[in-house]
């Protein structure tokens, strides 16, 4: 990975680098945490966690997920309070008690969910929390959403406005420390660019970003030093410089490192067998005036990835495929026989499974993880009888183990964190034994460690004979785990490359729906996406 | 008799319960038998004052000739009976009085019902004693109607003690639980008063194999049944007939046809059998109704004031139905 | 990753760990208290014949308190359990005049049934609200009763002996009603935790939407919910009369609200997808010994209720702060 | 306008469905003129107020059993204390009856807050207290009104040189779009208000946008028992007496409510829809009595209508989505 920074950026990083190393000289901690823990009942979710953040720092907070990341933000902000630890704000000792209390001293956070009220559309939500309304709308345009009525109601935007939605109300009011928790997980490439590119302006200008992100990529292009947490604990603070996440990573996982990273290579030799009889046929797949014509085959055996910016369609081609929304036109084959799917189950009877990108809309959160996984085997009529509990629980263990899902909060599934329900959404189909897995964003919040694990797991099934439909937003995956592309845009197949020509800057170009060969400029993440692996 | 010429309204605010499911058949059974009743208009829910005031103002607006109400309180509806008589509507009153004066009423008598009961009770334990008193509905003013007169009877027998108060709500479940309850207890009692809930009290004397305490209740054809035939059971019906209904009809009639009584109210005293003497019982006999709906008081009319056939009542059907 | 924590755990945290775990043990404890209470308010009555009174009328308030578990557990309530219980009995008692108990019963049932069918198809299909869907059947249900009441007015009623037997009497001191209670009760209990069904509703509860993408059907689900609950509610009707033995027009109206709040109180969540149906046996259990504590009482009927009431909320506060373990 | 369309739609549609019943009414009744209008204003007077109640806490995600009870605690503590007493004495009396319902209210809210018992709970008890309290103050139905105030709701507004539409406006009407305007419209536009709907959204991302989530909703009850303690005086000054077995309120209050188009669960919706339902409902049973319905087929068919105007709206917002 440190072979991944090249240039400029490491230019512009060490000249930060010693510019901060002069202010750590010079200032005081902005904001000061240590010795915090908190327990829920027997989970811990911190042990012994310290944060020391300088003025006008990006400072990443890492860690697997579970590590406690959100929980330490929820501390800082007042969303819930410590079982012990002294926090200080600008080197006074400070009880936070809400997140009204945390805007008083400063201090604005992104949580990990969306945080803007579901029923009341924007403009009220901003006159809920005293933001000023103009200065919003300048941050949302910089952001990169220019049409945005503040007149919609929250629970009508997509996810990844919303997210915007809640950066950009939160720098309105100039917080001298922003809190994002993961806020670019959730977010199309060209997005998460603008964020980024937003998040450097703030530290620049001499206030704190407290960034959380299991992204390497944009760790190092934007964060100034790193606090790394393991088990609830800090296990270290270190400064981003060329070659320090294969320290921090293991700091991180601790011994628990592996690396799966699979070249173009060893992709397209991976990619040999193939059925010539498409498992799934897409023909001139319409939905809406989202989706206006898509066709693509899938085979079983392989994997096949969905590029595409936000809002092109995907979501509404992966609902229809998944039974979840009627398409208005073309047609699904399965095995080559034609099918109209009514209602998920119908989906789910092909052997068609969904994970869809926003785990809220896939979990019973109240219910126990076990009970999660198992959901799909009590779906049909005639399952609803008895249950053998047994067979239940070797399928559950072994999906749980498989996907190494984090059980010490299994009871409610709300009670994992943000990373391990994610896994929970996927265990239930690896469970099911589904043939064909169209899965949304699955790496959406995880961590590296069990991003590879997925990676791997998605070949396995491959390799098991399965197919998979891969949408993902973060490009570099592509590279990992597909061996074909298909790039969407304004609601078509503009593309499809052989996951041999498909690097970063040609997906991109692509995806921006501009024909091969033409350079765009993708902001300041362009230069780290050129992989060196595979130039055209 | 005379040609059909009257539309009455009907105003009732408790629903499924037997007493007030018979006075609306009787009000029913009355109408049709009197012939001069084209069309009834009833509101019969369950509801307030506030309620029974709008239902009123309803029956004003569909412009009928008289309305027979029985009150949900005396005071409460005033107000839109007064509205009532200045359209020129003709107001019964019925079961209940009620405060408005240009109202005719035609009631039973509830403090009296309360105070024959009670002191028919009182004697049959020998004028000393504890008893258990077993009120209707909280708030309602026909339970304090006769708490007044059941505490006349009390005043006039000093040594009767009541060991138990409670309210039924005029429900059976609840009245038989609350005398089981009070059974395990283990306290002891000489007699029980009801106001109406009085089959299952009887009932659940005879499960729980407690000796039998002489009971009072009301007429209802459970409760009379079993003054019949439950071996060691002594008590006594107090009549109280929801067959008033149909008597207010025809005070409603009489008043449109142009013959006003002398006085404005009309009580219907109650009746006591009990099932002591050999007169009581004689009489018990003859009131018997097995085949009626247990809930539903066995007097189910009322001489001088009803007309209809017991056939009719039952049939429950009024004009044009 | 462990799953213990660092330091010991001090005997008070562990207890109420154990407590938050077994949710069930503090209620158990907080119906006692009131049972000592009332002994203590009345030596003597807590005996062999007050507990089978007490558990005879726990019984029906339990069952009808099981169809409100059961329901809201999917996020749903149903108001028309009184109407339907009212009705099944009222229709039997009424028919074992000229029938056989047994065609009675199933003539009894019918009503039962088709109520459920209707609730079930509005709600699950229709997407009424359930408040308002079952409002409104039961509405229905009461007008449909009382027209069907006027032509049965002379046939009179009977209440077949062995329903009597059933909801009266007692078989070495033990009510005659568990044999029906007791199977219904495991059978719901092991529907809820042991069944796909079980596990469809608290699944449609929490999370509608990821329920459907699982496969779940929820109209299927929901419109054998509310069948089931309906005939629930008949047999309970059933019992019922053959307990009260006076068949009535109101005769389990009175059981509504209490069995909304016998499952609430037994740790079922209103919301949906959080609760059981041990847990409403006990809150059912509760609410009958409070309504005696209260008849037992000797004091104005106003600070009756209000005792009621404050008692009600003081159990159900207890109750949640000793198996919340934050 | 889409979204207009959209977000009043159901008030729209609700309000049409008053004018068409106005319509048969007449039809019926060729006679049904403002005095009846009048009446049907009354009618829904304490059911108006009910509501008002209960839209309030619901639209802030919790339910008000205690509405019906709180009524009746109020309308007697009213109707006992002008017993009696002379005309003047109601200019006090009014102002602490209300201020009884606002810290009843609010003492529902505390407990909700404290003991974090669910709202359903906390209010079905306090349904018992208030109930119990009623029955210590007036132990049958009683009391007085004072003369004034029974005229507040009774006749029409003069409005000088306009007799015609002046008939069609009763005192009772504007007595009612008064005190609901009072509060509600201010409400609506204040910081406070957008904190009731958002708990009611989520108390979650509330708390996280920083509104006080235990004063917001305190205030919600607080004002849910001043509207109820509103309709307890509106049910003695009809009455003229106080009851203290409370009328059919909650249910219909709820019934309204949904109806109305509120959201149980809170964060939608406004008050206009359920004082609308509330017409609707009230006009639908002055219509069973005019047609002169079986008593018995009128339950069939109330609760018919009810099933089939919340299906009707399921079904366009289900046409909506597609
Ligand atoms: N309400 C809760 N009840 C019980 N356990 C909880 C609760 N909230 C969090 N936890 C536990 O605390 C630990 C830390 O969770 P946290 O959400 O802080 O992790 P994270 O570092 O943000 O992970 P991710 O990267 O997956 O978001 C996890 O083990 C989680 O299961
Ligand atoms: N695969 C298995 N191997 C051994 N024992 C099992 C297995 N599955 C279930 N059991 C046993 O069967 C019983 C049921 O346990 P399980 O954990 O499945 O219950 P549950 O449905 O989760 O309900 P609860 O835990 O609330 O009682 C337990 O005694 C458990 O140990
Ligand atoms: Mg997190
Ligand atoms: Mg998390």
């Amino acid at each position: 990975m440190s072979g991944r920074t090249e240039g400029g950026a490491v230019e512009r990083q060490q000249e930060r680098f010693w510019n901060e190393s002069n202010a750590i000289l010079t200032t005081n901690p902005l904001l000061d945490a240590t010795g915090v823990v908190k327990t829920y009942g027997a989970v811990v979710a911190l042990r012994n966690a310290s944060l020391s953040v300088l003025p006008g720092e990006v400072h990443a907070l890492m860690g697997a997920n579970g590590a406690g990341k959100s929980t330490l933000v929820k501390i800082l902000t007042g969303a819930i309070r410590a079982d012990a630890g002294h926090i200080l704000i600008r080197g006074e000792a400070r009880d936070v008690r809400s997140p009204a209390d945390a805007r008083r001293a400063g201090l604005l956070p992104v949580y990990q969910e969306p945080s803007l009220i579901p029923d009341l559309d924007v403009a009220s939500n901003l006159c809920l929390t005293d933001t000023p309304v103009e200065a919003f709308r300048a941050w949302v345009r910089e952001l990169g959403i220019p049409d945005l009525d503040i007149r919609d109601i929250a629970r009508d935007i997509p996810l990844a406005v919303l997210r915007v939605l809640d950066l950009a109300r939160a720098l309105a009011v100039e917080p001298d420390v922003l809190l994002l928790d993961e806020m670019t997980a959730a977010l199309p490439a060209n997005l998460a660019e603008r964020v980024l590119e937003v998040v450097r302006r703030q530290g620049d200008s001499g206030r704190s970003v407290i960034f959380i992100s299991h992204r390497f990529v944009e760790i190092s292009a934007l964060c100034d030093r790193a606090t790394v947490l393991r088990d609830g604990e800090t296990v270290g603070v270190v400064d981003i410089e060329p070659g320090v996440e294969e320290r921090i990573v293991e700091m991180m996982l601790g011994a628990r490192i592996e690396k799966t990273q699979r070249t173009a290579h060893q992709a397209s030799q991976a990619a040999s067998p193939r059925d010539s009889r498409p498992r799934l046929g897409v023909a001139n797949l319409r939905v809406g005036t989202k989706l206006n014509d898509v066709s693509f085959d899938l085979a079983n055996g392989e994997v096949a990835g969905v590029v595409a910016l936000e809002g092109q369609g995907q979501d509404e081609l992966f609902a229809a495929l998944a039974g979840s929304i009627r398409p208005s036109g073309g047609t699904i084959e399965v095995d080559g026989q034609p099918v109209k799917f009514a209602h998920p189950a119908d989906a789910i009877r092909a052997g068609i499974a969904y994970v869809p990108g926003d785990r809220t809309e896939a979990l019973t959160m109240q219910r126990s993880v076990r009970e999660n996984i198992a959901l799909p085997f009590s779906a049909a009529l005639r399952n609803w009888g008895p249950i053998s509990m047994a067979q239940e629980r070797s399928r559950v263990v072994s999906a749980i183990e498989r996907l190494q899902i984090d059980t010490r909060a299994q009871r409610e599934v709300q009670r994992l964190s943000g990373g391990n329900q994610q896994k929970v959404t996927i265990a239930r189909w690896i469970a099911a034994e589904a043939q064909t897995i169209l899965c949304f964003d699955p790496t959406r919040g995880i961590d590296v460690g069990t991003k590879q694990e997925i990676y791997k797991l998605l070949r396995e099934l491959a390799d098991q004979g399965k197919s998979v439909l891969f949408y993902t937003s973060e490009l570099e995956e592509v590279q990992r785990v597909c061996d074909r592309v298909i790039v969407i845009f304004g609601g078509r197949v503009v593309d499809v490359f052989p996951v041999e020509l498909a690097d970063e800057p040609a997906l991109m170009r692509a995806a921006y729906g501009l024909p091969r060969g033409v350079k765009v400029d993708v902001g300041i993440l362009a230069d780290i996406h050129s992989s060196p692996v595979a130039k055209p | 008799s005379a040609e059909a010429k009257y539309t009455i309204g009907v105003s009732n605010t408790v629903q499924g319960n037997g007493w007030r499911e018979e006075m609306i058949c009787a009000i029913k059974a009355q109408a049709l038998a009197s012939g001069e009743v084209t069309k009834l208009n009833i509101a019969h829910r369950n509801t307030d004052a506030a309620g029974q005031l709008e239902d009123i103002r309803n029956l004003i607006s569909a412009k009928v000739n008289a309305i027979v109400v029985n009150p949900a309180d005396p005071a409460g509806i005033k107000s839109a009976l007064e509205e009532a008589t200045k359209a020129g509507i003709v107001v019964v009153a019925v079961d209940q009085a009620v405060t408005e004066p240009s109202a005719y009423i035609i009631s039973n008598n509830q403090e009296q019902y309360a105070y024959l009961g009670a002191k028919w009770l009182f004697q049959q334990i020998g004028g000393k004693g504890d008893v258990v008193y077993m009120r209707g509905a909280a708030g309602a003013s026909a339970d304090s109607d006769r708490d007044k007169g059941f505490k006349k009877a009390l005043a006039e027998f000093p040594d009767v003690k009541v060991v138990h108060e409670v309210f039924t709500g005029w429900q059976q479940d609840q009245g038989k639980q609350q005398i089981l309850d009070f059974i395990a207890t283990g306290a002891p009692f000489n007699g029980i008063w009801t106001s109406g809930i009085d089959n299952v009290i009887v009932d659940a004397l005879v499960e729980s194999q407690t000796p039998l305490v002489p009971v009072v209740g009301a007429d209802n054809a459970g409760f009379v049944g079993q003054l019949n035939s439950v071996e060691g059971l002594v008590g006594a019906a107090v009549t109280n007939p929801g067959s008033i209904g149909g008597a207010g009809v025809t005070l409603a009639l009489q008043i449109l046809n142009g013959k006003k009584p002398a006085e404005q109210t009309v009580l219907v005293e109650p009746q006591l059998w009990e099932n002591v003497t050999a007169e009581g019982k004689a009489k018990l006999k003859s009131a018997a109704d097995p085949s009626l709906s247990p809930e539903w008081p066995v007097s189910i009319s009322i001489p001088e004031w009803t007309t209809y056939t017991k056939e009719q009542i039952i049939a429950c059907k009024g004009p044009g139905e | 990753m462990s799953t213990t924590a660092i330091q010991p755990v001090p005997f008070g945290r562990r207890l109420k760990r154990f407590m938050a775990d077994r949710p069930l043990i503090p209620l158990i404890i907080l119906l006692v208290i009131l049972v000592v209470v009332l002994q203590i308010l009345r030596p003597g009555i807590v005996n062999e014949r007050w507990l089978a009174n007490t558990i005879k009328f726990a019984i029906p308030l339990a069952i009808l308190a099981g169809c409100q578990t059961m329901t809201m557990l999917t996020g749903g309530i149903d108001l028309s359990v009184g109407t339907v219980a009212t009705m099944s009995a009222f229709i039997m008692a009424t028919q074992v005049v000229n029938h056989d108990p047994a065609v009675a019963i199933l003539i009894a049932l019918v009503p039962a049934v088709l109520i459920g069918l209707v609730n079930g198809i509005g709600v699950g299909v229709f997407r009424v609200h359930p408040l308002i869907m079952t409002l409104g059947t039961s509405l229905i249900g009461t007008g449909c009763l009382q027209v069907y009441q006027r032509t049965v007015i002379a046939s009179g009623a009977k209440i077949p002996p062995f329903l009597a037997w059933l909801g009266t009497g007692l078989t070495y001191g033990v009510p005659n009603a568990l044999l029906l209670f007791v199977p219904i009760a495991v059978l719901i209990v092991l529907t809820l935790n042991r069944t796909g069904f079980g596990r469809l509703l608290y699944a449609v509860g929490d999370n509608e939407g990821a329920a459907r993408l699982s496969g779940v059907r929820y109209w299927q689900v929901i419109t054998a919910l509310y069948v089931i609950s309906s005939v629930l509610a008949g047999i309970t009707g059933l019992l019922y009369i053959g307990l009260i033995k006076a068949p009535s027009l109101s005769l389990a109206e009175p059981l509504v609200l209490p069995s909304v709040a016998a499952a609430v109180i037994g740790g079922t969540s209103i919301f949906g997808g959080r609760g059981g149906y041990t847990g409403t046996i006990i809150g059912a259990l509760i609410l009958t010994v409070l309504t005696t504590l209260l008849t037992i009482l000797q004091m104005p009927e106003g600070a009756r209720r209000i005792l009621f009431g404050l008692i009600v909320l003081f159990v159900t506060a207890a109750y949640l702060r000793i198996i919340e373990d934050r | 306008m889409t979204r207009l369309v959209r977000r009043q739609g159901w008030v729209a549609g609700l309000l049409v469905l008053f004018v068409v019943l106005l319509v048969i009414t007449r039809l019926i009744q060729p006679g049904y003129g403002s005095g009846d209008f009048g009446s049907l204003v009354r009618a829904v007077l304490p059911y108006a107020f009910a509501v008002a109640a209960q839209t309030i806490v619901v639209i802030g995600g919790g339910i008000d059993l205690s509405v019906g009870a709180m009524m009746a605690l109020t309308s007697v503590t009213a109707a006992s204390m002008m017993d009696g007493a002379s005309e003047e004495y109601a200019l006090f009396v009014v102002p602490f009856v209300l201020a009884m319902g606002l810290v009843l209210g609010a003492v529902n809210g505390m407990l909700i807050v404290v003991t974090r018992v669910p709202d359903i709970v906390v209010t079905l008890a306090t349904l018992f207290v208030l109930q119990g309290a009623a029955l210590l103050v007036l132990g049958a139905p009683g009391g007085a009104v004072a003369e004034w105030l029974r005229a507040t709701i009774v006749g029409t507004v003069p409005i000088p040189g306009l007799p015609e539409i002046s008939a069609w406006i009763p005192k009772a009407l504007v007595l009612l779009v008064v005190c609901l305007c009072i509060i509600w419209i201010p409400l609506k536009r204040s910081k406070l208000g957008l904190s009731i709907y958002a708990i009611g959204s989520s108390e979650l991302a509330a708390f996280r946008s920083g509104v006080p989530v235990a004063r917001t909703k305190i205030i919600a009850y607080a004002l849910s028992g001043l509207f109820a303690a509103m309709g307890g005086l509106a049910l003695t000054m009809s009455t003229g007496i106080g009851a203290p077995i409370p009328g059919p309120y909650l249910l219909a209050s709820v019934a309204a409510v949904v109806l109305g188009g509120v959201a149980l669960g809170g964060g939608k919706g406004g008050l206009l829809g359920p004082i609308v339902a509330v017409f609707v409902l009230r006009l639908v049973r002055t219509d069973l009595t005019l047609l002169a319905i079986d008593p018995n087929v009128t339950a069939i068919i109330e609760g018919a209508i009810m099933v089939a105007v919340v299906m009707f709206g399921a079904f366009i917002t289900m046409r909506g989505r597609q």
